[in-house]
Parts: C-alpha cells; structure tokens; sequence
C-alpha cells in the first residue's frame, strides 16, 4: 500500500468546479499553504472551502479567494490581520458566509468523520447564530441542533506520514487537521517527511492511515505568516 | 433433502476461502469475532488488506505464537494479536468513528439470519439469558460493504435467508451480500440475487431450502471452494 | 501541581454508597484490576458501574459484582469466558442491566466528556435497543437519539504518568480509558510509572492533565487474562 | 461625571491585575484574545495555573523573544507562545471538548455588554461589517466560571453593565462574574451583586453609570489594585 504521490498538481487532481474543499489550519499554522496553490494552479472554481478563518494576505487561502475560486466560505472567523481580500468581495456580495462558532464547527467536522448526522451543543443558544435551527431542553437546559459537515475534499498539513497515511503533526499545527482527515470523502495530506512502514510508532499516530487517501511530501513547507510579512503574493504575478 | 446438503455443502473453512477471494487489494476490513475471523487466514497473496478490530487497532496480523501473547493487544474476540508495520492504536470512540463514519471498506459478520431486504438478526435469539451485543450494532452500519458468512440453513435444516426476520434484528437494511454454503447471494433493492451456487444443487433444490425468492440477474456462476 | 496520591486507598477514597464508577479497559485489556480490588476493600455499596463487558472470573469486575456492591451495569457485552458471576445474579433479577451497542457507549462517554448532551447515530436503529428513544430522519436516512453518559468516578488504566496527569497507554489498553477520564467528576488513574515533568512529549500526550484527578503507582500491574489463568480470586479468601 | 471616572478608574492592566488575584492554584484557565490575556502576566506567585488556548495547547506559557517566534506554536489571538513542562497537543475537537465539557475551571472574555440576568455580547456590535464570532459561543458555556474583564462604560460613557444586552448576544445567563474599571460584580440569581468598588466612588455615583441595579450582600470591599 503506497498512497504517495509525485507532485502537488497529482496530488490536487480532480478537485473539480463546484466541490467542496476542507482545508486545514487555525490562522497560518498548519495551513497546506502548498496544496492550496496547487489548487489555485489547477483553477477549479464555485468552491465551497470550510476553514476557520478567510485567509490572510495573499497567499494560501487569502489567494484563493482572491482567484475567485471560492463561492461559500464555512468559518468561524472570517476577520483577520489583513482581511481586504475576503471582506471586500462579502461586503460586495460576491461570496456567501456561513458563519460557525469555533467549537460548533470541529464539532460539526468530527461528526462528519465519525457518522453522527446530529447532534446537540450549548453553544450559540439564544443567539443570532441559532435562528432556525431546532432547539431541544435535556436535564432543564436548552440546547441548540447542529448537523454534520462534510466535503468533497480535504486539503491538510501534517509532519511525517507513512506510506499508508499514518500521519503525525507539528505543535499547534494538529488543530483541525485530523478533524477534516476524517471528514472529507478524500483526503489530501501534504507532509514534510514520509517515513518507512513502521517509523511511526503506533501509539502516536494522531491520524491513522484509514483517513487519508493522498500523501505529496513538501519538504520545507512554508508558513503563512513568514509569506506575509515578506509581503508575498500567489501566484506571483499578482504581487 | 438435508442430508444431501450435507455431503455437498462448503465448510465453514471453505466459506470464509470463498468470501476471502472478494477481499479487495487494499482494503480496510473489520471481520467479526468468530467464523468471519478465518477470513483472513485465506487473504489471496499479493493483497494487501488492513484489518480493524473495534477496540482499537489497525493493521494487526496473525496470532502470536503460544506464550507469547501480550494481554493489552488482543482483537475483538479477546484473543491474542500481533501488529503489522504500520499499525495504529486508538481509543474507543475513533475506533467506531471509522465504523459509523463510513470509512471501512467491508464489514464481515455472522448471522442467525438474513432477510430478503437486508435486515440481519445476529445477536440474539430472543429466548432470555444474559442479552449481549458488543459492537455489531455498529458494524452493519457504515461499511462500504456488509458480508454475511452462514451456513445456508439451520442445523435443523430451516432456512436462515428468509422474507423478514423473526429473531430480533441487530440492523435494518444492512447487508449487501451473503456467502453461504451453499450460494453467493447478492442484496439488491430488496431481494435476494443468486450470483453462485454450487454445481451439485439445482436452482429449485437451493429455492427450496431459501426462505425468499432467489432472483437472477445475467449467469449465475458456479461456486467452488478449494479442498480445505 | 501534583496529583499523585500514595496509595490506592487514597486512590478510591471518597467513592461512596450508589456512586456511578466507569471503569476502563475492554475485557481484560486496560482494566485497573488494582483500583477494582482498592474499591473492593473500600466496600461501597449500591453502585452504576459503566464498563463494555461483566467482568471474567473472580477477579477485577467480576469479584466487585460478586461482592454484591453493584446494583446496575451498564455495558456492551455482558457475557464472557467465565460470566457466571454477572449472569446467575442477573438471571436472579438482583443486578439491573442497561444494554448498550459497544460504538453508541463509547460516543455516549465521549458525549459526556464533550459537553454533547445528545446525538443521533444509525446504530440500533429498527431493533429492541432503540425501544423508547427519538428517532429522526436526516438526508433520508432514520437515526436514534443517544443521550450523554456521566459519571461521579472514572477509575482508569495508564501506562506513563506525569504529577499533572498527562497520560499515555499502552496498546489496546487504551480502548475506552480516554474517554472514561473525560466523562467523570473525579477521574482516577492507576500508572506503571509517574515521570517528571515534560518527560511524556506534548505531541504523544493521549489524555491530557486537566481530565485527571488522581494518580496512583501501580509498578506491575496484573492482568485479568493472567490471574484468571491462574485462578485467582479477590478477596483471596473467596478463593 | 464621566471625566470625573476617567480619573479615578483602573487601567486595563489593573483591572487584569484585579482579576489575577482570583486566579486559584491548580486551575485550569482560558483567557480570551487581547485584554484578558494580560491576566496572565499578573498571576500571583506561588500559583500554578495551567492556561488553555482553544487551538489546541494545554500548558503554554509566555511570548517567546523577538525572532525566536515559531509560527507553529500560537494562541488563538494568533500570537506566537512558548511550552511550559507538562504541556499537551491536541486537535479542535478534543479542545473543545474541554471547553464545553465543563473542565475548564475559569474562562474570562472581554465584552461589549453584560446583562444582570447574566447574558453577554462580546461578539457583533450589530453594525454590519463582516460578522466573526471564533470560539467566544463555545467558550461562555463549560467553564465553571466565567467571568468578564471590561471598562465599566463605553467610551461615550455609556453604561457597559444593563438590565439587558441590546447588541446581538454571545451566550445567554452564562457570565458570572465582573472586573470593571470601578467596580467587582457577581452576578447572582439574575442580579449585579455588588463585591468590591473603587474607595473614591460612591455606591449612588457607581448606581448612576451602572444600567441595571446593584444589589448588595454584607459588606462591599474596596477594590485596589497595584500601581502598574
């Protein structure tokens, strides 16, 4: 079982118009900012992208946007360090929201992953974020009803992976990558080292091979924020 | 009639040969504690299948040999396991997330019996004792695909593939495909497909001993079993 | 911060009359046979506990059954190898059973742990167990509704201890043991070994400190397979 | 009035200083982004306080050095941290597992109103823009305690502290507690219950800037804090 691949372009194929893209990350970190130009390389556009935030600057998802490949963004928090890029094109019209708490959202993408059509949760109760969605009490306390997510794809960044998937992650880069792992019906993992069978011990898998389908080693993975504050653009032209 | 089923039926042994040539090359699979577990005795060389056991291990192996078990890595069935190269371990609640969310490839089960439209009862016979289900509730639900292994008949003779189910149901709708010893059996929009049978048994003679109609689609293929 | 105890009498204490105890490990695999038998020497009577199986022999589980301290379990699979003990006292009506699927009881702990007071699964959907419960359909498909499951105690199995209860496993004693110690007011850890501070790396932490309470050495800890091989018993005069 | 208040009222560094005070030994605290995380940097001596950031750290401390930054290890204000021993990784879910799940023994959030019934809005002014929420709806439910650091008027003067929010809300009943710039407020049984106010202010001048009543139990404290 090898699920390696030889390229990023490889790696994204098939990520056609209208898809809907997971892409992983809290801010910059653990952000595939690679995977994600390759998708920008490879022009699918009318996406949905669930992430927790809309990008920063213009690389990585910020660029993305920016291409005009997004239709919806699914996220948590859509402002940023600099926002323009998603704010302009919402306050234009010309991108849909759907707008998550944090929480309610790795919620929603675990129960994607683990085949929990619904579920209850405290949080946005009694708020705008609520409205029309079913309210239901147990032990005398109200909770609201919040549904699975899934996608199409998911784009994740991890630190070592292993031939068949097996995949580990670097400090706070883990957040929702093995969320969305889970969650996608393929799983697209950009990885700094692919290791023999066996490298990884098992019991510190955090993301067991089942869960991913592709594996594209990008060996020095940049960071968002190291891109942004060189002032970097993608693709490069558009600097 | 029975009788004559006997001398020609599959073993279980050879049950389990046959539905191991279905396992697909890489393929995450959950086989069920008992009977389906001899399934991966017979994985065809050059497969490459990674087994799930719902207490948490992926891509465990063999059986270690006796006096070398190590009593915190055992299967489902609590018995002794070894690991592969590239195993993982995990708890509980993502063990059954890779069951219920859809991500196993196939699920092998047993079964007391097998309806026409899918329903399985294999977790209790509804006639008291201790009730007991473990994680088979779970399992018929999320595979890409769920086997059954069985006899095609009770030891009584009585069928086991019928119209509904009369024991208590363990899921509804969940089998997509049953390997007996005397048939393959596909599930498709709520009957029973015969794919193979055994040479020996004519159609009316397999009918006659199945609790629903057997429906055929194009050939049917003959099912054979390596000597075992 | 150290929540390392000395002994396990220390361990259990404060576990009172018609406390509910979940108690890890899958059959004998991650049972903290060591806090079972503490709990048996403390004597609380009346008791829930939460556990997949009934307990194999006279030991662990099946002694404290055996004792008469257990007035309901709730489990997946309460027969066994040897199950003599849980079956005669069910089947004499004096021990209350609540039947759970093994993956809904393990969601149903992490749901307690999660602050999830209920979700929908597919699993016993059409059949006894769901008896009772909500049913919706989602995306066309009928699920039953589960409940969260909580808990006054957790006693747990662990390999590697630091005085902050982080905690590793070892193997498939891992099992429901993560879960347990999210899921209970008081969690109680039996470890092979308490390390300094930093010795376990953050990225290998399987339960994380703030889900544990207490930490108690157990060096060489038993296990079930082996005692009940030998045919021990606890007390050792039940023998 | 109001300048009157500007030059008596505590800084935000000494209201976060105010709020340290109450951190316990051996909790488990999340300070949300920007003014309630300088409460870390107040914590008594003597105290061990593990912090939690939603993104998935237990047990981070402070900032590292300019330059010594690694953009894979940030809070969720997105700022770069350090790791004290004993620290955990972990993902979102399980995160907020120990968010919602009630493990948490304190969380404090800056906020644009608090109610007396307990109901916060630190998230919309209501004004249009682009709506943003993160993890504050998650954060105000779990937390034994949850407690509001924040001026007590806004900048116009206006009270912060009301019978009932007007902007869109974060979580409903969930605050308990209120550092102000004057002032500390429980909030009990769906009403301010005033604990400690600034020696300088009258209970009657405190009443006029405060938008719902300040009851009292026993004796309210004088509220100090360091020169900072």
């Amino acid at each position: 079982m090898d699920k390696t691949v030889a390229s990023l372009q490889e790696a994204v194929a098939g990520i056609g118009d209208g898809a809907s893209v997971m892409i992983g990350g809290f801010g910059g970190s653990g952000a595939p900012i690679e995977l994600i130009h390759a998708l920008i390389d490879a022009g699918p556009k009318n996406l949905t992208v669930i992430n927790n935030n809309a990008g920063n600057g213009h690389v990585g998802l910020a660029a993305l946007i920016e291409q005009g490949q997004v239709a919806k963004l699914i996220c948590s928090f859509p402002r940023s360090a600099d926002p323009k890029v998603f704010t302009d094109l919402y306050l234009a019209g010309k991108i849909e929201l759907e707008l998550v708490p944090q929480g309610t959202l790795a919620e929603r993408i675990r129960a994607g992953g683990a085949g929990i059509p619904a579920f209850y949760t405290p949080s946005s109760y009694g708020t705008d974020i609520a409205e029309g969605k079913p309210v239901a009490e147990f032990d005398g306390r109200p909770y609201v009803q919040e549904r699975w997510l899934k996608a199409d794809f998911a784009l994740i960044k991890a630190e070592t992976g292993d031939p068949m998937g097996n995949l580990t992650y670097r400090m706070a880069a883990r957040n929702f990558n093995p969320l969305m792992a889970m969650a996608a019906g393929t799983t697209i993992a950009q990885v700094s080292r692919v290791v023999q069978l066996g490298e990884i011990d098992p019991e510190n898998v955090v993301t067991p091979g089942i869960f991913v389908d592709r594996l594209v080693t990008v060996a020095e993975p940049k960071q968002e924020e190291t891109l942004n504050r060189e002032g970097a653009a993608y693709p490069e032209v558009a600097a | 009639m029975s009788t004559q089923l006997d001398t020609i039926k599959l073993t279980n042994a050879q049950i389990a040969w046959r539905a191991a040539q279905d396992l697909e090359d890489g393929a995450y699979v959950n086989l069920g504690i008992g009977f389906p577990e001899m399934i991966a005795t017979f994985q065809p060389e050059g497969r490459d299948v990674v087994y799930h056991t719902e207490n948490g291990v992926l891509g465990f192996g063999e059986a270690p040999a006796a006096g070398e078990e190590d009593w915190d890595l055992i299967n489902a069935g609590k018995k002794a396991i070894t690991l592969k190269p590239g195993a993982a371990f995990f708890h509980h609640a993502d063990s059954f997330s890779m069951v219920r969310g859809g991500h196993l490839d196939l699920a092998v089960l047993g079964a007391y019996q097998v309806a026409e439209n899918g329903d399985l009862a294999n977790w209790s016979t509804g006639k008291g004792g201790v009730p007991a289900v473990g994680g088979a509730m779970d399992l018929v639900h999320g595979a890409k695909r769920v086997a059954v292994v069985t006899d095609h008949v009770t030891k009584k003779g009585e069928p086991k593939l019928l119209k509904r189910c009369t024991m208590p149901l363990t899921g509804v709708g969940c089998v997509t495909r049953v390997y007996t010893s005397l048939a393959v059996i596909d599930i498709e929009d709520g009957h029973f497909v015969l794919r193979e049978k055994l040479e020996a048994l004519s159609f009316d003679d397999l009918q006659a001993v199945t609790g629903a109609e057997l429906k055929t689609k194009g050939d049917v293929g003959v099912l054979v079993a390596k000597v075992l």
